[in-house]
């Protein structure tokens, strides 16, 4: 009927629904409103139009029943708007505990992503359908955006920061990837596709790809390479934090605050150490910026997370 | 019409002064927003990095620093002298005070680029090409220290070049102007001088003073 | 022909050449001088959007460039927020009616007026010279780090020329802030404000708070590209989201910048040939300034997915609701101002009917943007300009076409065509509608915006939307054609043909120099349209009371 | 000319405040030197806006510029830590 049309876009992830619940309630609610105040206009200009033997008396500058009732109508729409829309937006910020986590890093101008077995993808992304996988988002360069449409789902993704974005997929397919955010010159050219594969198939696609190390490995590699190891290794003579099952741990800081090692403060302990220094210890750490770049930063997170005990508190720790 | 009115707008000069008034202040709040953007990228630098941007403090001159806030907050007094002089009539003073008030700000400019020029020779200045010499902790944070510092400072800077190209125009055009529209103007110049006066109030203890 | 001399008693005869123009400090002439430039950028952004809508008329990018691309939106963007619509309404008709609408002689400050279009000038053919070297091409947003290290455009150029243009905006804010003070004609309350005073108000609030943020965040952006202060750029310690905060910290005021004088405009516009006084008038006032306030509070909608953290994203989101409700108060007033009306259907109404309908629905898409988990998906799609083109070009540009058709007499003395006039502003409305809804489909079909090139399968709303584009080019052509034609040829206009009730129409047509040869005094409230003698077009309501 | 001697005596109030901020820095009061140079530079900018720019006499329109300022002053710096 739709003669190759699309007037929808796919719903491909558990949220999709929700988030179109919420879109066709609003569109029939705004198409009502529109449809009622334009018949009304139009009912006004023919029946009133000047000549016209309408009845004009008793017309009134103002009513403020009316004035009253409209307003406080539209405030109440409003309120169940607003609320709808942020609850269920806060479900981006509380991932389900068992998730895939994948790293994603934009540059200009492409998406390159690591599965935690190490296989490499370039603007191309698959994934299981049915489990939940986060995209840990990292930028080179300049803020890029993480777009699927099918999955309802956006983040960008900032320079020295992470960001986070997940879903599940919901049906096998082949959808598109769009960088949202513009980013220079061939801003339009990056993006691809995000294969979504049953579980079974994904397994057997990851096999396929070669056993590259694995993001962990990698990360570990890196933590002997850039001497981290001789600090905070057992065997240092430097007095320095242990590092094991940090991810998610409070750390109490010289300045009698606590902070939560999320990536946030991982990030910095590694870039700005001084910034936040951990109680007991001298501010002897050297900053590692300029030495690390984005995607090695990737690799040392996955390390240091890797180092948790299990993966309880993971989920508070994400946002 | 009233002949003492500038604007045709106006047929009391009592009426196109209140105007005159408020039309300054509320560029005084534009200006004011102004500042205060730049000064929340600070805040937040600050609160970021507070250990570098404090070394990175010390390295200003403190004595030079406190020497220019006394002038200019002599500059904002004389500046006010002109404008009680003026107000009643004695000309002359009114005139050596304003000339006072540009001196001094003329003063101001002359330390602040004796604070700038050793500022370059120590290497701690953003100037194109010229590399960043800096010998205490955290180099990068103290060289975004240096950057702000840089950056606000001159801003003052150019708000007061302004305010003495104002006030060297007037004193130019002074015999030829009446002696309402004298008024009118050193009213006026008076305001933003003392405006720019009150930034670097803030200015002064927010980049001189981190933890001493 | 009649092309004599106009009587040297109207402002326009007072010297001609070009010296009389450009030295005039007459706020009637300046709006002129106004006028005439908005009109050539105007034009200039719009054929920027015509060139964009042909390169999306196919998927791939075949008639220009990835980097031409760029610069062309970015351009568009730049020209049509900053060199048109944010000066448009107020420094046109708001120059010229400001005074006549409060019984003044004049701005307050007649000089800063003119200081200000040379001001507006210097910057806009600043940053306008940038496209002779090579163009921009950072989009109007100039997010960081892209403006900063990575493009490779003019930025600093078209950032000072920006820059420069926030300082005659800032004047004129000044100017019309005090002139509404200080100038009021004897007995006119500000309750008794026209609504078009009460949104230049406003407006002139937002632009004076709100535009030096704007220009210190252009200045940090010229800055770092100068002198490598780390400012945006996290390698250096600085932080990219905090230009986007700086900059909608501006950036969305000025929509109500952009929106507010038509609102003003249609609310002159819909009583006058409704022949009834504004519905609610205090509630229309009074949401004015509750737009122009709670304006400030809600900027964070535009960073929604961008990193900031969610709690912020959810105090913006129900901020942005709230600032919604005055918008809603206003159009509910302002349809039920037409009832119990004698309503004629002359362009300005045309056009003010048509500014209701496509400003509602741009203002309700704005709702959907609103609410966060729409917002994921939507953001940065077409589905966004859409919506901003619903309220700027289907709402501001076409409040500014009903005011331009309305004091049109009062400004040149002549009327326009009216059977030209509304063939124009249907083809306007049915254009617009045709260019900009395929794209609120497309925004939900995740489209992303400032895209060069797209997949085919969205292929055939872009062709609808291109098609609409020309019509919607035909509609506004049509103006810039009979409106000329009637500076010369066009019908005299009595002193006020509408028989309005505002004190600019008590004046002749066109107003002497100083507006007014006996100063008014002011009696009534606005919209008084029941009053008995209104019919004829001569009475004038003001005058007969002591 | 009691009106000058006003003004002197604004101006030594001015440095002497001056003297204080300067002062109290050489002293470690922990995060209190912040706050102490803050509170210092306020009364001083309000010193100069009452006594030398004349704000308390110039009627309200002046006294409104600047609560306008100040009420969007807190609005840009605390709506923006927020949003951090
Ligand atoms: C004149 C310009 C203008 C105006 C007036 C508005 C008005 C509004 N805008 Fe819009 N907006 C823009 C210009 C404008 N906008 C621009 C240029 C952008 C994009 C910038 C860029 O990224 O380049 C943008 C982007 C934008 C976004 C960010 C989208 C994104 O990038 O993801 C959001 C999100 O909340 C938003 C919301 C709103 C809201 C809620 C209003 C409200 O004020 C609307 C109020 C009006 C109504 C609601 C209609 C009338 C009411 C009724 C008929 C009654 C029913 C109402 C209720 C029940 C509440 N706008
Ligand atoms: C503020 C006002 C404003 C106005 C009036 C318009 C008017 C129009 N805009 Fe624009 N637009 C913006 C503000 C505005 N826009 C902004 C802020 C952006 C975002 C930029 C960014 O992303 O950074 C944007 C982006 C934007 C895009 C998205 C680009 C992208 O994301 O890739 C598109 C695409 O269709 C578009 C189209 C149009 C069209 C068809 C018109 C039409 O209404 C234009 C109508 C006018 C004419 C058609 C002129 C007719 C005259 C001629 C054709 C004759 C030519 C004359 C000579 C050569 C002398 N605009
Ligand atoms: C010169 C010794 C030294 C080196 C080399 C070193 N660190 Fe550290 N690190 C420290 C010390 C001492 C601390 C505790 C003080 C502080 O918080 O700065 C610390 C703190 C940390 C913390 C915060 C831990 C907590 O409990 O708060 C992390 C994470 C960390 N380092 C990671 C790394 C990584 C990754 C590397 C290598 C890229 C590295 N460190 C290299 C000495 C070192
Ligand atoms: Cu990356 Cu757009
Ligand atoms: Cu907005």
């Amino acid at each position: 009927m739709s003669f190759g049309i699309p007037f929808t876009p796919p719903e491909a992830s558990s949220i999709a629904g929700s988030v179109d619940l919420l879109f066709y309630t609003l569109l029939a609610f705004t198409a009502l409103l529109g449809v009622f105040l334009t018949s009304l206009v139009i009912f006004y200009a023919v029946k009133y139009r000047a000549g016209s033997s309408a009845d004009r008396t008793g017309e009134r500058a103002r009513s403020l029943p009316l004035e009253v009732t409209w307003t406080v109508a539209s405030l109440l729409i409003a309120f169940v708007i607003f609320g709808w829309g942020a609850a269920l937006f806060m479900r981006r910020e509380h991932p389900p505990l068992e998730a895939l986590e994948i790293a994603g890093l934009g540059k200009q101008w492409m998406w390159e992503f690591r599965h935690p077995g190490g296989q490499r993808e370039i603007n191309e992304l698959h994934v299981p359908v049915g489990k939940a996988v986060i995209v840990s988002l990292a930028s080179q360069d300049v803020i890029h955006s993480f777009f699927v449409p099918a999955f309802r789902v956006k983040q960008d993704a900032v320079p020295g920061r992470t960001t986070h974005v997940w879903f599940i997929a919901s049906e096998p397919g082949r959808y598109r990837l769009f960088c949202a955010q513009y980013c220079g010159t061939q801003h339009s050219e990056m993006g691809g596709f995000v294969t979504a594969m049953p579980p079974e198939a994904y397994a057997a696609w990851l096999g396929n790809q070669g056993q590259g190390e694995t993001l962990v490995a990698d990360g570990e590699k890196l933590f002997g390479a850039l001497g981290c190891s001789g600090c905070h290794g057992n065997s240092s003579k430097v007095r320095a934090p242990d590092l094991t099952g940090i991810f998610g741990r409070p750390v109490a800081l010289d300045n009698q605050q606590t902070v939560i090692a999320d990536d946030r403060y991982l990030r910095d302990s590694i870039l700005n150490p001084k910034k936040e220094i951990a109680a007991g210890y001298e501010p002897v750490m050297p900053s590692f910026d300029g030495l690390v770049d984005e995607g090695e930063m990737q690799m040392l997170l996955a390390y240091l997370k890797s180092l948790s005990a299990r993966d309880t508190t993971k989920s508070e720790a994400i946002h | 019409m009233g002949a003492s009115t500038e604007s045709v707008a106006f047929d009391k000069p009592a009426r196109e002064q209140a105007a005159d008034t408020f039309a300054m202040w509320i560029f005084i709040g534009s200006e004011a927003m102004l500042f205060g953007a730049i000064l929340l990228v600070f805040l937040i630098a600050r609160i970021s990095y507070g250990p570098a941007f404090a070394a990175a403090s010390h390295h200003l001159s403190l004595p030079l620093g406190t020497l220019n806030t006394v002038v200019l907050i002599t500059s904002s007094f004389s500046m006010a002298l002109a404008h009680l002089f003026g107000n009643r009539g004695r000309w002359r003073a009114s005139t050596w005070s304003l000339a006072a008030t540009a001196l001094l700000g003329l003063v101001f400019l002359g330390i602040k680029a004796a604070e700038y020029t050793m500022e370059f020779r120590e290497g701690i200045a953003p100037v194109l090409g010229v590399p960043f010499t800096y010998d205490g902790p955290d180099p990068v944070h103290a060289e975004f220290f240096f950057g702000l510092y840089f950056a606000m400072a001159s801003l003052h800077a150019v708000h007061l070049i302004g305010g003495i190209v104002v006030i060297a125009g007037m004193l130019v055009m002074w015999s030829s102007a009446t002696q309402s529209s004298r008024l009118r103007r050193v009213r006026a110049i008076g305001l933003y001088w003392h405006f720019v006066d009150i930034v670097w109030v803030f200015l002064f203890p927010i980049l001189y003073l981190i933890n001493r | 022909m009649n092309t004599e001399a106009l009587s040297s008693s109207s402002y326009l005869g007072e010297g001609a050449g070009p010296a009389a123009w450009l030295l005039t400090t007459d706020h009637k002439r300046v709006a002129w001088l106004y006028l005439i430039s908005l009109t050539a950028f105007f034009f200039l952004g719009g054929a920027m959007a015509v060139l964009m809508r042909i390169e999306l008329a196919t998927p791939a990018g075949d008639l220009v460039s990835d980097d031409v691309y760029n610069r062309l939106f970015s351009l568009h963007g730049i020209i049509m927020v900053w060199f048109f619509l944010v000066p448009s309404i107020p420094a046109t008709l708001g120059n010229f009616l400001l005074p006549l609408m409060i019984g003044a002689r004049d701005l307050a400050f007649p000089r800063l007026n003119l200081a200000s279009w040379y001001v507006f000038m210097l910057g806009s053919l600043f940053a306008l010279a940038s496209v002779v070297f090579g163009g921009v091409d950072t989009g109007w947003t100039f997010y960081t780090p892209l403006s900063t290290l990575y493009a490779n455009g003019f930025v600093s150029m078209a950032a000072l020329g920006v820059f420069t243009v926030g300082f005659s905006t800032i004047m004129t804010g000044i100017n019309f802030i005090v002139t509404i003070h200080t100038l009021r004609a004897p007995g006119l309350t500000w309750f008794r404000l026209p609504i078009f005073v009460w949104t230049m108000y406003a407006t002139a609030l937002v632009m004076v708070l709100a535009t030096p943020v704007l220009a210190a965040s252009l200045i940090l952006i010229v800055l770092e590209r100068m002198f490598g202060i780390g400012i945006f750029n996290p390698a250096l310690g600085g932080d990219p989201l905090l230009f986007q905060h700086l900059f909608w910290f501006y950036s969305h005021p000025a929509v109500y910048i952009m929106i507010l004088p038509g609102m003003g405009v249609v609310s002159e516009v819909l009583p006058c040939f409704s022949r009834r006084p504004l519905f609610g008038y205090k509630a229309v006032a009074l949401s004015s300034m509750a737009i122009a306030v709670f304006g400030f509070l809600v900027w964070g909608h535009h960073m929604f997915v961008s990193g900031q953290s969610a709690y912020a994203g959810v105090l913006f989101s129900f901020l942005s609701f709230c600032v919604a409700i005055p918008s809603a108060i206003k159009v509910f007033n302002w349809s039920l101002t037409l009832r119990k009306g004698e309503i004629t259907f002359e362009t300005p109404m045309l056009y003010a009917l048509f500014f209701l309908a496509l400003f509602t629905f741009g203002g309700l898409a704005g709702l959907f943007l609103a609410a966060l988990a729409i917002d994921v998906h939507v953001h940065d799609t077409y589905f966004v300009v859409a919506h901003f083109h619903y309220i700027m070009v289907g709402g501001m540009v076409t409040a500014y076409m009903a005011g331009l058709h309305f004091w049109w007499p009062k400004m040149t003395g002549r009327m326009y065509p009216e059977t030209w006039g509304r063939i124009a502003a249907t083809v306007t409305f049915l254009g617009f509608n045709l260019t900009f809804f395929p794209q609120f489909v497309l925004g939900f079909l995740g489209m992303p915006r400032r895209y060069h090139t797209y997949p085919p399968e969205f292929q055939f709303w872009h062709i609808l939307s291109s098609a609409g584009a020309v019509v919607l080019a035909i509609g506004y052509l049509m103006p810039l054609f009979y409106l000329g034609w009637s500076l010369f040829r066009g019908a005299r206009a009595p002193a006020n043909p509408w028989r309005a009730t505002g004190l600019e129409w008590q004046t002749a047509s066109p107003p002497p120099p100083h507006n007014f040869d006996a100063m008014p005094k002011v009696s009534r409230p606005a919209y008084d349209y029941a009053m008995k003698g209104l019919q004829h077009e001569k009475f004038s309501p003001h005058k007969d009371e002591a | 000319m009691s009106d000058i001697r006003k003004l002197t005596f604004v101006y030594l109030v001015l440095l002497a405040l001056l003297a204080l901020t300067v002062g109290s820095s050489s002293f470690d009061l922990g995060g209190f030197n912040s706050a102490l140079n803050l509170v210092i530079a306020a009364a001083k900018a309000a010193i100069i806006a009452t006594m030398f720019m004349q704000l308390s006499s110039g009627g309200i329109l002046p006294r409104l510029a600047v609560a306008a300022t100040g009420l969007w002053l807190a609005i840009l710096f605390g709506l923006t830590l927020i949003g951090r």
